[in-house]
Formats: structure tokens, C-alpha cells, sequence
């Protein structure tokens, strides 16, 4: 019992930061159709930026006010910079973009924070809570709850501020979402800002236990696409869903089957959903119209 | 002469809305039927339904006497069925001669391999299917831009050049949706010399038109949906003296003002 | 990375197919994994490499030449390994090459240098670099199943019998993973649980807790490099897991215990260097000087702690500067020959004895078992 | 005399099989050669599926990785001729991507783009893991194909780089012509088809599901080939040809050049080919410059280097 707790304990951190990944996809998908493979570096950045200025003699807080600022700015001039001049490029272009955008962001980070593996302090220390035999880091909560509140931001958004349902209208009709006065360029920009800023979030909140390095992006990035697309593009529930599904799914694998073999099983079970489910678990339903 | 498609009770939702409600009616060889209808009446969601693109909520659709309904559309393409698309479905990057062979694609297609190693079989099918395609194109009147890449052409054009690409099948049966749209005068007439030709030797042929002079010239007989349902049929005059049909387009045209 | 500008130069020409015959200078070729999955090894390697040329030839040189030295990043890919081996060999005419930081860049080199009997120092672990020898290859580093019996020797010394195991899927945890596997019975020990982790994974404890709940496990040992072992040191704490952790070579250097935490890491012991434990090295000990000296000039020059890889390289450099000095002349066969004669050379590895019959130099000695105690590295007796 | 593109286009690589080793400096660059004409066979597969039939494939790696271990493996276990092993490798990629592919082609877009990925990480972590069988990450020796002696004994004396540069050279010219002919052929004009609009291919005819999984399983067999080349050039294999980025790796290269055309990927593998040997220069600025140019390339030629300059060139004569 008190292992199955344990397993379900590591499953929700480890998905908790593949949630925070898969809502920033949705995002961004919701806003443009585009799956922004950089996701993952906006987490290093966020991750890495705040060790760099926590190491610098900034509180922590701030430092992590500061990663999360910068991050959204970078977030920002990606969009301006590489998406918009690439509207309407085919789904394989625009997926070549971002691939390349990561690697350029990733070789910059390299250069000017090194290749060294940091970390900074977590935020309400390294004592482990015990709940029913197993244990859990604060840092843990401070996650899992960075991944909810997040999450529920983002639905009172979407569905309570004329702003947020400006972004599903543009996602919904792009054209007509323009013709009803919508500032879909606006709507874009604010949605690589919010987007990445998660994403750094998801990054500062995650790097004391993760551990953080240039190279911890693309990792990042390919599980929560993966949790995006089990729960079904553009539904940020299922990017919820997935992301903490995908998470379980690998700590039970990893506790009852076979840890070599965990990371196959999130793959099998994300093949099986899309074999059944094509759009997975929350997508929407499309239909080609002819 | 026998009935080639029949359409029965055919009917399908989305979302809970009816788009098409318990539509029958039928065509027969040689004969040509229109379906007319304000915007929205579900002209194209019906063609959508018995091309198998949608599968039905509701009813049968049988075609020269086999039951096909919810049949995958390249199936019915095997079985004599063809159409072509109101808002185009053109092979963009593709030169307007290749848009039309693919019409021949049942005809000239063979083993796989025989066509990675380019075996004389598989250029002789290829060859067959080009001068096929040319004749074809020469029919509708594009002949001369057969090497032009199909995404520079005009609507109207891309229109025929549909047309040429549904008639390569060689259909029993074919659906034209909205073929003179985009068309000028010239043009129209065209069209609607082709469409005559083409019944003449014995195809069955559904159109949905908004060119109402067209449709009452060529139609034998007329379906009119409003809403998704049948409201009325006949033979050209009868349908134009039809008191729910002026009702429904003059409420239309209302709605729409 | 500071590279010569003539470097650059000569690398520019080569690209363009202009480049002459080499100069008078010695080039010595190098391609390292300083980027990608195991820059854990190849980016201190490359640092070391440079300023150790740098200081050579502020020095003056090997016998009054200079030395050039070409360095690729192969970015841990083997494919790229020999390309860059090919190109080291045919078109900068290197007389010998340091590299492959991993054992997979190490084999793709070493069948282009034994092709062109050009010398090769390896700095990777597996034993089938140099087993069974070939002419032209050696290797600095001590093999991982030297690691392992290092290992077991101290687990047998305090009567463990059961332990458990988790590997990290990368290279090198997978390579010593299958080593301690095998020799595991030698030592009279047993191994009741075995789990593996990617090297990306973020949390280790549903693999810890299995071990943790195999039956009469006495101890853990954590083959691994990068972040993955200082995230197991940290949750086998967390899960309280009351029984001595053992971690590789692979993570020793100062910058485990950082990430790790002093906490976490208190009472890790682990198979390390000379290096590591410079300071605590009695007077007499052949390898002071040159560890001392290293860790001084590595830790000024990068502003990052000194570790065993960086230090696998600069004695690959040491051993090719010395045989080069000996034999009098940069003809690779000299060079080889050379090599294979060096004896009781003090490198910060261990001391290095070839001989024709071995090509690695290093016995168990080399190692050295160190604990961590209140956040420092030190001697086990 | 006016050339169809087939021709120009195998006699361009022709030319440039036979001519450029007379520029070549050092045996280096025989290597070089050599290994673009191994992604250039992997791309052209990738022009079937992608540009052919317009279907995303994110885990063909997985293939190379297949026919690079099936020549590892089928030799010594087997018993098999290193050749043999090539054929065996294509035939399981072949059968694989059949299997694979009749689910998970259904899927679009980015729904295929991450289905193909698992797959690809499926076989990545099979070569890893199962150490019994391909000795894990640290990789696995080769034997040699034997070729080289054979052709020695009929008095070719070629170096080893100089075999593979023309081996594959030729291997590669061999693909093209076959992708060539499919393109203009029955089955590579309903590819095209599809790709241009699926449902309009289907109302012509086109089984639009046994076309995808043609294209699929072909696409495979030439990334299979090319593993197999890699694996017996480089005499040495590990997991690595398998893995993620190798795939990211070939979709780039064929869309980088020009996916739409054979030429045009082989001319994005010679890119990308070269140009991490030319960045040595800039070792620190690599990986910088190459997403720069990846997405420079696909922002401003979007169809690929080749099909815009082609574009630009008959721009200017008009």
C-alpha cells in the first residue's frame, strides 16, 4: 500500500512538470495550430535563468519573477520573429521551425550559461513529508500545484474574460475571428507570452528536484507533446489529463513492470488511445469539409 | 429505363441539428435530376452522403441496385459512382493534365513494384491514361493548359477541369456540385452542352445548381430541399409554379437581406 | 573553448580543400563528445586538452616543436566519431589522436586509426577498447569493471551480500551496469534488485522503493553519470532508505556533491581518483604533484571544479607528450612504440605501465575508495 | 535536346558521383561523400511519404536502425552473407512499417507526427535494452561486406573510403531512379493525389489507406537500406542511428532542400551533411547556426532550397 503510494507520489511530480509542458503546447496550438517544439527549452530557460540570477545574489522570488519575465519576452520574439513570418507553411515546416528554434535557443544557452548541471534551493526545504508510509518533497506540492493552479487560471480565462475567449474564437476561425474585430496578431503574441512564461514556470518550479542544464529541453518537450496528444490538442483538461496520465503511467510501469521498459509503455498506451480515440482522450472533433 | 441511384429516407444530424431529413428520390440512366435549394437547404451534405464522404444518420442510398450506403468512397468510385466538389477539391501542386489522370487512377493502376522499377507495363498504363486525359480536356476546353500547374488557374476553369476529372471515371453515375458556379456566360453554356452530352449516352446525373436558368433548361426533374428537407419535386415548370418553393426562397432571400 | 586562431585558419583551409602539407609543428588530433548526451565527459576533456597545449608550448614544445592540436566536438555520435577520425588521419595528418569520449565514439575511431597505424588513447571505460589489445589503441581511463570490482572489494570488506542495483540507460551506465553484473559472483555478491532510469528522468523513487522492499538488500550501488545520480542520492534520502549508498566514478567530482547536496550525499562512497582527494595525499605519493598541479591549473583557468574525466585526458596528453619526448620523433609508429614502453608514469588517473600485452597500464590501485563526509571527498582506509 | 527532369536529375548525381572525387584533397572527403549519399538514400524515402504522398513521419530512424543492427546481427547469428542481411533488414523494416503503419496512418498531422515518434522510441529503446542481443549503448562490431576484396581480386584496387564513396554513390543513384519512376507513374500520381486533397482522391478511385501504407513501407525500406550502408561502412554500430534526433535529422534535411523533389533532399542531405564539418571552425556556434538555418530555410524558401531557387532562376527568364 504504502508502495503503491510511493509509485502514485513519483507518477504526479514527474507529471505534474509534463502537465505544466502540455499546457503551454495547448496553448500556443489553440492560438495558431502550430505544436511548438521549443516548449521544452522555454522550461530550461526558466529553470536556468533563475539559478543564473539566484546565483548572482538575487532572492529567489525574484529571481524566478526575472526568469519568468525574460522567458515570455523570448516567448514573444519567437512569435514575431519565426511564426508569424511562417503562417500558413505546411504542418511539417512549421514543425522544422520550432525543432530549429529549440536548437538555436538551446546552443545560445550553452554559450552563455555553459554545459554545467545547476540547481537552487527548493523553495520549503528538503525535509520529505511522510503521508501513509511514503514520502513526498515539498517541492512536490509546490509543483503539483503550480500544474492545478495554472490549469484553473487558464480555464476561468478561456471561458470568464472576453480576452480568453477572443484566443478560442481565433483558434476556432481565424478568418472570423479577424472579421469580428478580434487583433488575431495580439491574440498570437499573447499567446507565445503566456505560453512560454508557463513553460518557465513549469521550468523553476521543477529544477530543484529535476535538476537543470541546457540540455534538459527537448526531454521536457517530447514527453509533454506527448501528454498534449494523449489528452487531445488544444483541450487544456486533457493537456491536465494527459500530462499527470503520462506521469503515472511511467512511476507504476517503472514500480511493477519494469523500469527499463517504462518510457515504451507511455508510448504503447498513447498509441492505443489514438488508435481508438483519434483525436485523443479531450480533442475536438474534426470533420474535412468539402 | 432502370433506376441507377436511389436515394431512400436519407437523413443524418450533427450536433442534434437535422441537416438532411428522410430525403427519397431516384435517377435513372440518361436522366438528369437537380437539387435546388436555398443556402443551407443541405444540397451538399446530401451529395456529402451518397458520395460516402459522410456516413448517414438515417436511410439507404442503392446504387444500380446494390445497397452502398455508408460505402468508403473509393469503393463507389469502383462501382461507377463520381462527382465533383462546390468548393473545389483540386490537386493544387499537380499540372492540370495530371489533376485529370488521376481520374483514371481505377483504370491504369497496377502492382507497385512494376511502377518503382518503371516496367514498359506501368508506362503503357501511364501513357493510356495520358491520352485519355487529353482527349478529356479537350472536351471540357482545357487542352491547351494542360502542362500549366492547376493552382494558377482560373475558378471556372478549375471547374471544368473537375468535371473532366469526375467524367474520366467513366461514371454510371455522377454528382456535380454547383459546375457552373464562377462561370461565365460562355462558359455556362458549355457546361450545360457537356452535361446534356454526357446523360445523352446513358449516365445518370445529380445537380445541385444555383444558376436557376441552367437548372430549369437541362433539368428532368427537380428535388427542392429547404432545411434539410424534401419540399417539393417535379419537372422543371411544375417546381417553378410550386408555391412552398417560392415560399422558401423568397424567405431566404429575406433572411439573407 | 579558446582556439588558436591558426587552428581556426588551418581548419577554414581544410574545409575548402586549399590546405598544404602540415607545417613543421606536431599535430596532434583529438575528437571528444564536448557537446550532446555526454559532454558530461567531453567538455572538461576539451577544456583540459586546450590548456594543456597551450601551457606545452609556452613551455616551448615536445623537443622544440610545437604542437598543433586539432579538436573536433563529435557530439557523442559514433558516426561522427569516425568521420572526424578520417578526417584527423587523411586530411590534417595528425600523428596521433586523443578521444571518443564514449565507448561507442571510441570503437568507430579506433578502426580508422588501426586502418592508418596512427596511435589512439581512448577515454572511455569499456575494457573491449583495449581486450583483446590492438596495436594502435590504448586507453587512460580504469575499465568499468575495474570500477565494479573496486566496488565490491569494499562491499565484501564490510560483509554485504545482497545488494541492489540502478543504472542509468545511458552509455556508461549500461556498460557498467552489464560489468558489475558479471563479476558481481566473483565477490561472493548477489544482486536482488536491479532497476534502470533514463538519464532525463526527473525522479527515481518508484525504482528506489522496489529496492528498497527487495528482500535482504544491504546496499545500493548506482552506476551513472549527469544529473541522474545526484537525483537517486537525493531521493534515496528522501525515502529514508537506511542502508550505504554506493555511486561510480562517473560522477566523481565536487560538483555531485553541490547538486546532490551535502546532506544527501553524507556517507556516498564511490571508486575515485588521486584527483579528488589532492590535499589529503600523503607527501611522498608519486601522484601529488601532478594532481595538484592540475586541479590548481583546471580549477583557475575554467572556474569549475576538476573531475575524473577531465583528468582521463589530460593523462592521455601526458602519456602522448612523454612517449613523443622519448622517442625523439612524431612518426606515428615511433609514437606506438613509444607508448607501449611507458613505465610508472604518474598521471592523475593512477600510474601508467604498458607493456605490448596491455594496452590500459592501470591496475586496481589506481582506484582509490572515497566516502563523502560533511560535504567533502575522503580516503576510506 | 530537352531533358525530363528524371534524366536531369540522375544525371546530375551521376556527374556528381563521378567528377567531384577528382577535386578531392585527401581521403577525408571520400568519407564525407560517402556518408551524404547514405542520408540522401534515407531522404528519398522521406520524398515518397512526405513529398509524394504528404504524410509526416517522425520515428523513421527507428527503420535505419533495423537495417543497420539486421547487418550486425543476421552475420554472425544467422549465418547470413552481410549482403543477405541488407535484404533481410529491408524485408523486416518492410513488414514493421505494414504493421505499424495500417493503425496509425489514420492519424494526421501532428496526431501521426507523435504516433511515428513513439515508434521510433520504441526501437531506440529495444536496441538499448535488450543487451543480450545488441550489447546496449556501447554498440556493436560489423562484419565486413567483403565487396572490396572481391573487387580486388577482379584487380579494382579501391581504398576503403574510395569502395564506400562509390558503393553508396551508386546505391544512391539506384534509389533516385526508383523514386523517380514512381513519381510519374499510376501509383505516385495517386500519392500526389492524396496529398493534395484526400478526399478528392478518394471519390477518384484512390484506396487512400493501402496508397498511405505503400508509400509508409517504401519510405521504410530505404531508410532501412541506408542504416544497413551506415552500419557496414562505419564497420562499428550503436543505438544512437536510431534515436530521435536522427530522424528529426532526415525530415530536415528533405525539407530543407526541397522535399517535393529527389534532387532537392538529396541537395538538403549534402547541407546538412557538410555543414557540421564546415562549422568545426565555429564549434561553439554550431548549434546556433544550424537552427538559424533551419529556420531561415523554412521561412523564406518554403518550399526548400532547390524548388525556390529553380523558382527564382525562371522568374527572372520570364
Amino acid at each position: 500500500m504504502s508502495e503503491l503510494l510511493q509509485f502514485l507520489f513519483s507518477g504526479l511530480t514527474v507529471g505534474a512538470v509534463y502537465a505544466l509542458v502540455a499546457l503551454g503546447f495547448t496553448i500556443i496550438y489553440n492560438a495558431s495550430d502550430v505544436v511548438n517544439f521549443a516548449q521544452g527549452e522555454f522550461v530550461m530557460l526558466g529553470g536556468m535563468i533563475t539559478w543564473f540570477a539566484h546565483a548572482q545574489g538575487l532572492p529567489l522570488p525574484l529571481a524566478a519573477l526575472i526568469a519568468i519575465a525574460v522567458t515570455a519576452l523570448l516567448g514573444v520574439a519567437m512569435n514575431k520573429l519565426m511564426i508569424e513570418p511562417a503562417r500558413g507553411a505546411p504542418v511539417v515546416s512549421l514543425i522544422i521551425i520550432t525543432i530549429g528554434a529549440s536548437i538555436f535557443i538551446q546552443g545560445g544557452t550553452q554559450l552563455i550559461f555553459g554545459k554545467e548541471i545547476h540547481s537552487f534551493p527548493a523553495f520549503s526545504g528538503d525535509e520529505p513529508l511522510r503521508i501513509g508510509g511514503a514520502t513526498i518533497l515539498p517541492q512536490s506540492l509546490w509543483v503539483i500545484a503550480g500544474a492545478l493552479v495554472v490549469y484553473v487560471a487558464l480555464w476561468l480565462f478561456f471561458t470568464r474574460t472576453l480576452l480568453g475567449r477572443a484566443v478560442l474564437a481565433t483558434a476556432n476561425n481565424r478568418l472570423a475571428a479577424q472579421l469580428v474585430g478580434i487583433n488575431t496578431s495580439f491574440v498570437m503574441t499573447l499567446s507565445f507570452a503566456l505560453s512560454a512564461a508557463i513553460g518557465a514556470l513549469g521550468g523553476m518550479l521543477a529544477a530543484p528536484i529535476t535538476l537543470t542544464a541546457y540540455n534538459v529541453g527537448i526531454g521536457f518537450a517530447l514527453k509533454g507533446f506527448a501528454g498534449a496528444m494523449l489528452g487531445g490538442m488544444g483541450s487544456p483538461k486533457g493537456a491536465l489529463t494527459g500530462g499527470f496520465l503520462i506521469g503515472l503511467i511511467e512511476a507504476l510501469t517503472a514500480g511493477y513492470v519494469s523500469s527499463q521498459y517504462k518510457d515504451a509503455a507511455a508510448f504503447v498506451v498513447i498509441l492505443l488511445v489514438l488508435f481508438f480515440m483519434p483525436q485523443g482522450l479531450f480533442g475536438r472533433k474534426s470533420t474535412d469539409r468539402v | 429505363m432502370s433506376d441507377l441511384l436511389s436515394v431512400e429516407g436519407l437523413g443524418i444530424a450533427f450536433g442534434g441539428i437535422k441537416a438532411v431529413n428522410d430525403v427519397s428520390f431516384r435517377v435513372r440512366a440518361g436522366e438528369i435530376v437537380s437539387v435546388i435549394g436555398p443556402n443551407g437547404a443541405g444540397k451538399t451534405t446530401l451529395f456529402n452522403m451518397i458520395s460516402g464522404v459522410y456516413l448517414p444518420g438515417s436511410g439507404r442510398v442503392v446504387l444500380n441496385g446494390e445497397d452502398v450506403t455508408g460505402m468508403a468512397p473509393h469503393l463507389l468510385a469502383r462501382r461507377g459512382l463520381s462527382r465533383t466538389f462546390q468548393n473545389l477539391q483540386i490537386f493544387q501542386s499537380m499540372t492540370v493534365l495530371e489533376n485529370a489522370v488521376t481520374g483514371y487512377h481505377l483504370q491504369e493502376r497496377g502492382p507497385v513494384l512494376a511502377d518503382l522499377l518503371g516496367l514498359p507495363s506501368s508506362r503503357r498504363r501511364a501513357r493510356t491514361a495520358d491520352a485519355g486525359a487529353r482527349r478529356l480536356l479537350a472536351r471540357v476546353g482545357l487542352d491547351r493548359a494542360a502542362e500549366r500547374e492547376a493552382g494558377n488557374l482560373s475558378y471556372g476553369s478549375l471547374k471544368r477541369l473537375e468535371i473532366a476529372r469526375a467524367l474520366a471515371l467513366n461514371p454510371k453515375v455522377l454528382l456535380l456540385d454547383e459546375p457552373a458556379a464562377g462561370c461565365n456566360a460562355v462558359e455556362t453554356e458549355e457546361i450545360d452542352h457537356l452535361i446534356a452530352e454526357v446523360a445523352a449516352a446513358g449516365v445518370a446525373i445529380l445537380l445541385v445548381e444555383h444558376d436557376m436558368k441552367m437548372v430549369m433548361r437541362i433539368s428532368n426533374h427537380i428535388v427542392v430541399l429547404d432545411h434539410g428537407e424534401k419540399i417539393a419535386e417535379g419537372n422543371p415548370a411544375a417546381v417553378s409554379q410550386n408555391p412552398a418553393v417560392i415560399a422558401a426562397y423568397l424567405g431566404a432571400e429575406n433572411a439573407d437581406g | 573553448m579558446q582556439k588558436t586562431l591558426t587552428t581556426t585558419a588551418l581548419g577554414l583551409l581544410a574545409v575548402l580543400g586549399l590546405s598544404g602539407a602540415a607545417t613543421a609543428d606536431i599535430v596532434l588530433g583529438a575528437s571528444v563528445s564536448a557537446t550532446g548526451p555526454a559532454a558530461f565527459l567531453g567538455d572538461p576533456e576539451a577544456k583540459t586538452l586546450e590548456m594543456m597545449v597551450e601551457a606545452l608550448n609556452a613551455k616551448g614544445g615536445i623537443n622544440g616543436e610545437q604542437v598543433k592540436l586539432v579538436l573536433y566536438d563529435d557530439g557523442g555520435d559514433p558516426n561522427k566519431a569516425r568521420t572526424f577520425a578520417t578526417r584527423l588521419v587523411e586530411d590534417d595528418e595528425a600523428v596521433a589522436i586523443i578521444g571518443g569520449s564514449t565507448t561507442g565514439t571510441s570503437m568507430s575511431i579506433l578502426d580508422v586509426t588501426e586502418d592508418a597505424e596512427v596511435p589512439f588513447i581512448s577515454l572511455a571505460g569499456a575494457i573491449d577498447i583495449i581486450d583483446p589489445v590492438k596495436p594502435y589503441t590504448f586507453k587512460t581511463p580504469h575499465t568499468d569493471r575495474m570500477a565494479c570490482q573496486k566496488i565490491f572489494e569494499d562491499m565484501q570488506k564490510r560483509g554485504f551480500t545482497k545488494i541492489g542495483m540502478i543504472s542509468g540507460t545511458d552509455g556508461f551506465g549500461a556498460s557498467m551496469q552489464a560489468q558489475c553484473k558479471a563479476v558481481a559472483g566473483d565477490h561472493g555478491i548477489e544482486i536482488v534488485a536491479d532497476e534502470t532510469y533514463d538519464p532525463k528522468d526527473a525522479d527515481m523513487t518508484a525504482q528506489l522503493t522496489k529496492i528498497k522492499n527487495a528482500e535482504g538488500v544491504q546496499a545500493v550501488l548506482n552506476p551513472g553519470f549527469g544529473q541522474g545520480p545526484s537525483i537517486v542520492t537525493r531521493n534515496f534520502r528522501q525515502l529514508a532508505i537506511d542502508l550505504p549508498l554506493y555511486q561510480s566514478h562517473g560522477v566523481a567530482s565536487d560538483g555531485f556533491i553541490e547538486l546532490a547536496g551535502a546532506d544527501a550525499a553524507e556517507g556516498v562512497r564511490l571508486p575515485g581518483t588521486a584527483l579528488l582527494v589532492a590535499d589529503l595525499l600523503p607527501e611522498g605519493d608519486p601522484q601529488k604533484p601532478v594532481v595538484t598541479a592540475y586541479k590548481t591549473e583546471f580549477e583557475a583557468k575554467t572556474g569549475t571544479s576538476v573531475g575524473t574525466f577531465g583528468g582521463y585526458a589530460h593523462d592521455a596528453f601526458l602519456i602522448l607528450t612523454d612517449a613523443i619526448t622519448r622517442a625523439g620523433s612524431a612518426e606515428p609508429a615511433a609514437i606506438r612504440d613509444a607508448i607501449e614502453q611507458t613505465k610508472g608514469l604518474a598521471g592523475t588517473t593512477g600510474i601508467y605501465t604498458f607493456s605490448p600485452e596491455d594496452h590500459l597500464g592501470l591496475d586496481l590501485s589506481a582506484f582509490r575508495m572515497l566516502e563523502i563526509k560533511g560535504g567533502t571527498w575522503t580516503l576510506v582506509e | 535536346m530537352r531533358l525530363t527532369p528524371k534524366a536531369a536529375t540522375l544525371l546530375v548525381l551521376a556527374l556528381l558521383v563521378a567528377l567531384t572525387p577528382f577535386f578531392f584533397p585527401s581521403g577525408y572527403y571520400y568519407r564525407v561523400g560517402a556518408l551524404l549519399f547514405v542520408n540522401g538514400i534515407a531522404v528519398t524515402g522521406i520524398v515518397i511519404l512526405t513529398g509524394y504522398a504528404g504524410q509526416i513521419s517522425l520515428g523513421h530512424a527507428g527503420f535505419s536502425g533495423i537495417g543497420a543492427y539486421a547487418c550486425a546481427l543476421a552475420p554472425t547469428h544467422l549465418g547470413l552473407h552481410p549482403a543477405l542481411a541488407i535484404v533481410l533488414g529491408a524485408a523486416l523494416s518492410a513488414v514493421l512499417a505494414y504493421l505499424v503503419g495500417r493503425p496509425i496512418l489514420r492519424l494526421k498531422g501532428y496526431y501521426l507526427g507523435v504516433a511515428t515518434l513513439g515508434f521510433g522510441i520504441l526501437v531506440s529503446m529495444v536496441l538499448n535494452n535488450e543487451r543480450d542481443l545488441t550489447n546496449g549503448p556501447d554498440g556493436i562490431d560489423v562484419p565486413d561486406l567483403g565487396l572490396r576484396a572481391l573487387l580486388e581480386t577482379w584487380g579494382l584496387d579501391l581504398t576503403n573510403g574510395q569502395f564506400w564513396y562509390f558503393f553508396c554513390g551508386l546505391s544512391l543513384i539506384l534509389g533516385a531512379w526508383l523514386a523517380l519512376n514512381l513519381y510519374d507513374s499510376p501509383t505516385g500520381r495517386a500519392l500526389r493525389a492524396l496529398h493534395g486533397s484526400e478526399v478528392a482522391a478518394r471519390t477518384v478511385g484512390v484506396d487512400v489507406a493501402r496508397l498511405k501504407l505503400q508509400a509508409f513501407v517504401i519510405s521504410a525500406v530505404y531508410a532501412s537500406v541506408a542504416g544497413s550502408l551506415l552500419a557496414l561502412q562505419n564497420k562499428f554500430i550503436t543505438p544512437d542511428v536510431a534515436g530521435f534526433m536522427h530522424s528529426i535529422e532526415m525530415v530536415t534535411m528533405a525539407v530543407l532542400g526541397g522535399v517535393g523533389s529527389v534532387l532537392g533532399a538529396i541537395l538538403g542531405a549534402g547541407i546538412l551533411t557538410l555543414l557540421p564539418q564546415v562549422l568545426t571552425v565555429f564549434a561553439e556556434y554550431e548549434q546556433m547556426v544550424l537552427g538559424l538555418v533551419m529556420v531561415l530555410v523554412m521561412i523564406f524558401l518554403r518550399e526548400g532550397l532547390l524548388p525556390s531557387i529553380f523558382k527564382a532562376i525562371r522568374g527572372k527568364g520570364e
